[in-house]
């Protein structure tokens, strides 16, 4: 374990030495949203600069793809972003299908779509419940996540599990809705949608709570373009673009839904704050988005069939899918056998820990937490 | 000078404020319902009952309508299931000699209960099964070697038989069907004019 | 002289014992080591719906404070090191709960060239938690094993059981 | 535009560096040689009417019978909506490439893994070390032939089922 590159260094300006300060923050790290680790160097409470050392969770799950064929893959997407893995499986699912070339009931879309909002919900409220709990405040993390377990529970009459969904099949769902969901659904949403209100009274608006992320690390819509940022962290910028809308898919060209965008509000536009925010009003959107779902949803199939040793033509496809974390590329290459030849999954939150070197120049030690707090990285999407 | 002060004393105020207006919200939680579920023994029903049918929790295998077809194992991409199932040389009979399941390395994904033609290995609610060695986590289905299941023509009548096999098919109801879309689509066609 | 594992078997000793033991199995601390899926779970265990307090565990931020390791998570061989560093910094008496099919024995990622199948081959493992993720009620039972491990140790008491305690 | 045109575009400007157009598949995609890579990518990168802005992807692909690693590129523009996939050939051996971390950079990273995960050698990156697999690991894992070490550190890899 050399720290190659990262030795100790004197720095002597006129008169008053200052000694520049190797940091290590991780990898086993209460705030670092997973196993992820820092060397920051620091200038006081200043910091140079913190290279992220990723890859204490990488689990290879894109040779285990070659290995387990296109059906037995679809649990394994579920561990790619274990916070919301309904559009992990959904990326996987039309990836296939592209490539394959098979067609998913229009039922099938609807069950899809309906549960990776609520997917998208969860996800969210862990992110904001954790992103407060990392900059200081415990209660309002218990909050969340006890709305959250309102999701899991839902998550769970659906598709039998609370995390690790496999709801989805290359061809459709694996399940269709049981009797009532929708009832259940609407109920959790009339008494969800209130609790939002109730969160930003909580927190968003505390005066302490701005303080530490206002106008720390912004990041500028060009600065987030080219280092590709996406989802939140990019709308973050005000860069109103939504795989969901601009590239659309599935059935969401039907629904009507708006993309909210960082607006600068209490500080610089793009800053820590603004993406916490966008994330607190697309729970909104996606809370609309479920209930005309609902409203929508038509009567028939939900699953395609589908060769059980699936054996998609030679070539390529790609695919990208608006999960939490922001547009999430799936690209597969099949050889023409049952086993894919190789899988490539991109992910949100790999280009947001990219721009981390950068954006951690100059602002304080505290505030590093603050900033991968609000790009809200999952360290196995990081790592694969 | 004095704005200064004026602007800390504005900051100040505002963070008293905001801290009161949080913990109102806090404090409404003193007259909220609680809402801890006093698991193990404190609850009204036990949680396993609570969880809905399609929850996947330790798996349970259905010997008596187990028809040794190896789809489950095949359809594994762990191989957390072995099955032994050789073939009674003297009647030609299909025998279940072995039917082991590891639920230490189980993922719980559901793949082997939905190819299950008559719904014996299925989930079940159950999630406790913590124990101090790996050794003992090991499900082992048979004990004595079985006969496998036979498929009836028509109703099954054996009245130790049916009311498994009505609770295995009620577990694979919760399945979705898989249907062929070029046809589905010629039947909606014909059905709209 | 050290009294552990010295003195005679008597109803006074024994009673202490038991007295020592529940002291230390109402106060388990665990340490945050959330790896990866399980750790979400591990949240929620924490959080108000499971709320892993009523059994006197609580979360602690480091090593040096905790009793107990819950290895949350699938292991890779990048982090197998550095989970020995974190395991040798804890004091002593310590456990582990292994929650999760990954930290069992690798569980679905034994196919994998980077991932460490099973934690047992890094650190000692007290109680193993089955699930993929296990939902929070079967942490908390296993969590209940662990403490009725920890009863049936002997602190003071010669016995047959003083070589398992050690 | 569609990837017809943009073909016709690079066509124009860079015609030798371009050895092949596939209009047909599911992602049109052009071949680019490897040497050339950079010009063409600032090419598509600056011209206005193209303005690939984002790389929203980078793969490295081993191909083991046909001999070579192959990188493609997901262009995408924000600006104009529209895509193209672009692919490099070089190979097995000794693969290198240019790198295009000046261009985009979002490729720092994505070449570091393509780096540690197939050992393609892009040269001109800033920081090419290993980003995901411990820095003394030997091999890289997603090429086809690699074979898993028995341990590491002493750790073993291997581990035997207990239904045997």
């Amino acid at each position: 374990m050399s720290l190659a590159g990262y030795e100790f260094e004197v720095q002597r300006d006129d008169g008053l030495a200052t000694e520049e300060m190797t940091l290590n923050m991780g990898p086993q790290h209460p705030s670092t949203h997973g196993v992820l680790r820092f060397v920051v160097k620091a200038d006081g409470e200043i910091m140079r600069t913190a290279l992220p050392d990723i890859g204490y969770l990488h689990r290879s799950i894109e040779k285990i793809s070659e290995k387990v064929g296109y059906h037995g893959f679809m649990p394994y997407t579920d561990r790619v972003d274990y916070v919301s893995a309904m559009q992990c499986n959904q990326g996987w699912a039309m990836v296939c299908e592209r490539a394959a070339g098979i067609e998913v009931p229009r039922r099938g879309e609807f069950c899809r779509i309906i549960a990776c909002e609520l997917g998208r919900i969860a996800s969210h409220l862990l992110s904001v419940g954790t992103m407060v709990m990392d900059i200081g405040g415990m209660t309002p993390f218990t909050h969340a996540i006890r709305e959250r377990e309102k999701v899991n529970n839902l998550l769970e009459d659906l598709c039998g599990a609370r995390l690790t969904f496999n709801y989805m099949r290359i061809g459709g769902v694996a399940w269709d809705l049981p009797p009532g969901y929708a009832e259940q659904v609407t109920a959790f949403l009339d008494r969800f949608e209130p609790f939002i209100a109730e969160y930003n009274d909580l927190i968003s608006y505390n005066k302490i709570y701005v303080e530490r992320l206002a106008n720390v690390a912004a990041v500028s819509k060009e600065e987030a373009i080219n280092y590709n940022l996406v989802g939140p962290n990019l709308r973050g910028c005000g860069f109103q673009y939504d795989v969901r809308r601009d590239e659309p898919y599935s059935i969401y060209p039907e629904l009507d839904f708006d993309v909210p965008v960082g607006t600068g509000e209490v500080g610089t536009l793009g800053d820590c704050f603004d993406r916490y925010m966008v994330r607190i009003k697309e729970l909104k959107e996606s809370c609309k988005i479920v209930r005309q779902c609902l409203d929508m949803i038509p009567d028939g199939p939900v699953l395609a069939r589908v060769a059980k040793k699936l054996k998609p033509p030679v070539g390529d496809a790609h695919v990208r899918v608006e999960a939490s974390r922001g547009d999430m590329g799936w690209y597969v290459v099949s050889d023409g056998s049952e086993f894919p030849y190789r899988t490539k999954i991109r992910t949100g939150s790999f280009s947001a820990m990219s721009i981390v070197d950068k954006l951690s120049r100059g602002i304080m030690i505290a505030d590093l937490i603050a900033l991968i707090a609000s790009l809200d990285v999952v360290a196995p999407e990081v790592d694969r | 000078m004095v704005s200064s002060i004026g602007r800390y004393l504005k900051h100040a105020k505002d963070a008293v404020a905001t801290i009161f207006e949080g913990l109102s919200v806090t404090m409404s939680h003193f007259v909220r319902k609680p809402y801890t579920i006093q698991y193990p023994d404190r609850t009204a029903v036990r949680v396993q009952d609570t969880l809905p049918l399609r929850y996947r929790g330790i798996l349970e295998v259905d010997l008596e309508i187990c028809t040794g077809c190896l789809a489950c194992e095949r359809a594994c991409p762990i191989d957390c299931i072995v099955i032994d199932a050789p073939k009674d040389k003297a009647t030609r009979a299909m025998l279940l000699s072995r039917f082991d399941i590891d639920i230490a390395k189980c993922m719980y994904c559901g793949l082997c209960s939905e190819v299950c033609p008559t719904g014996s290995i299925h989930h079940t609610t159950e999630f406790e099964g913590a124990d101090y060695s790996l050794e003992s986590m090991i499900r082992r289905f048979v004990k004595d070697p079985v006969l496998a299941y036979k498929a009836k023509k028509g109703e099954e009548t054996d009245p130790l038989i049916a009311p498994v096999l009505d609770r295995g098919m009620e577990f694979l109801a919760e399945w979705a069907e898989p249907v062929d879309m070029k046809k589905y689509k010629k039947e909606q066609e014909e059905a709209a004019p | 002289m050290s009294l552990i594992n010295s003195v005679p078997e008597m109803v006074v000793t024994t009673k202490l014992d038991e007295v020592l033991n529940w002291t230390r199995k109402s106060s388990v601390w665990y340490m945050l080591f959330g790896l990866a899926c399980c750790a979400i779970e591990l949240m929620q265990t924490g959080g108000p719906r499971a709320d892993l307090e009523r059994f006197g565990a609580a979360p602690r931020a480091t090593p040096r404070q905790s009793d107990m390791m819950i290895i949350a998570g699938t292991l890779t061989l990048k982090m197998a090191l550095r989970t020995k560093v974190l395991y040798d910094q804890m004091p002593d008496p310590k456990y582990v709960i292994s929650m999760g099919s990954c930290s069992n024995c690798g569980g679905l990622f034994q196919l994998a060239y980077s991932v460490c199948d099973g934690v047992d081959k890094v650190i000692p493992v007290d109680v193993y938690v089955p699930g993929c993720p296990p939902r929070p009620e079967a942490l908390t039972e296993g969590l209940l094993k662990l403490q009725e491990k920890m009863m049936q140790e002997r602190w003071l008491v010669r016995g047959s059981s003083a070589q398992a305690a050690a | 535009m569609s990837p017809t045109e943009i073909h016709q575009r690079l066509q124009d400007q860079h015609d030798d560096a371009i050895t092949a157009f596939e209009a047909d598949a599911l992602d049109p995609f052009v071949l680019v040689k490897s040497d050339s890579i950079v010009e063409v990518c600032q090419f598509l990168h600056n011209d206005p009417d193209l303005a690939f802005d984002c790389l929203t992807n980078m793969s490295g692909v081993d191909f083991l019978k046909e001999e070579y690693i192959q990188v493609v590129l997901h262009l995408y523009s924000y600006t104009h909506r529209h895509a193209i996939v672009v692919k490099v050939n070089m190979s097995r051996e000794e693969p290198s490439m240019p790198s295009v971390e000046t261009i985009w950079k979002a490729a720092n990273w994505l070449e570091r893994e393509i780096y540690d995960l197939l050992g393609v050698v892009f040269t001109g990156h800033s920081d090419l070390r290993r980003l995901l697999m411990p820095e003394d690991w030997v091999g890289h894992p997603l090429r086809k032939d690699f074979i898993e070490p028995e341990e590491y550190h002493g750790i073993s890899t291997r581990r035997e089922s207990l239904l045997k």
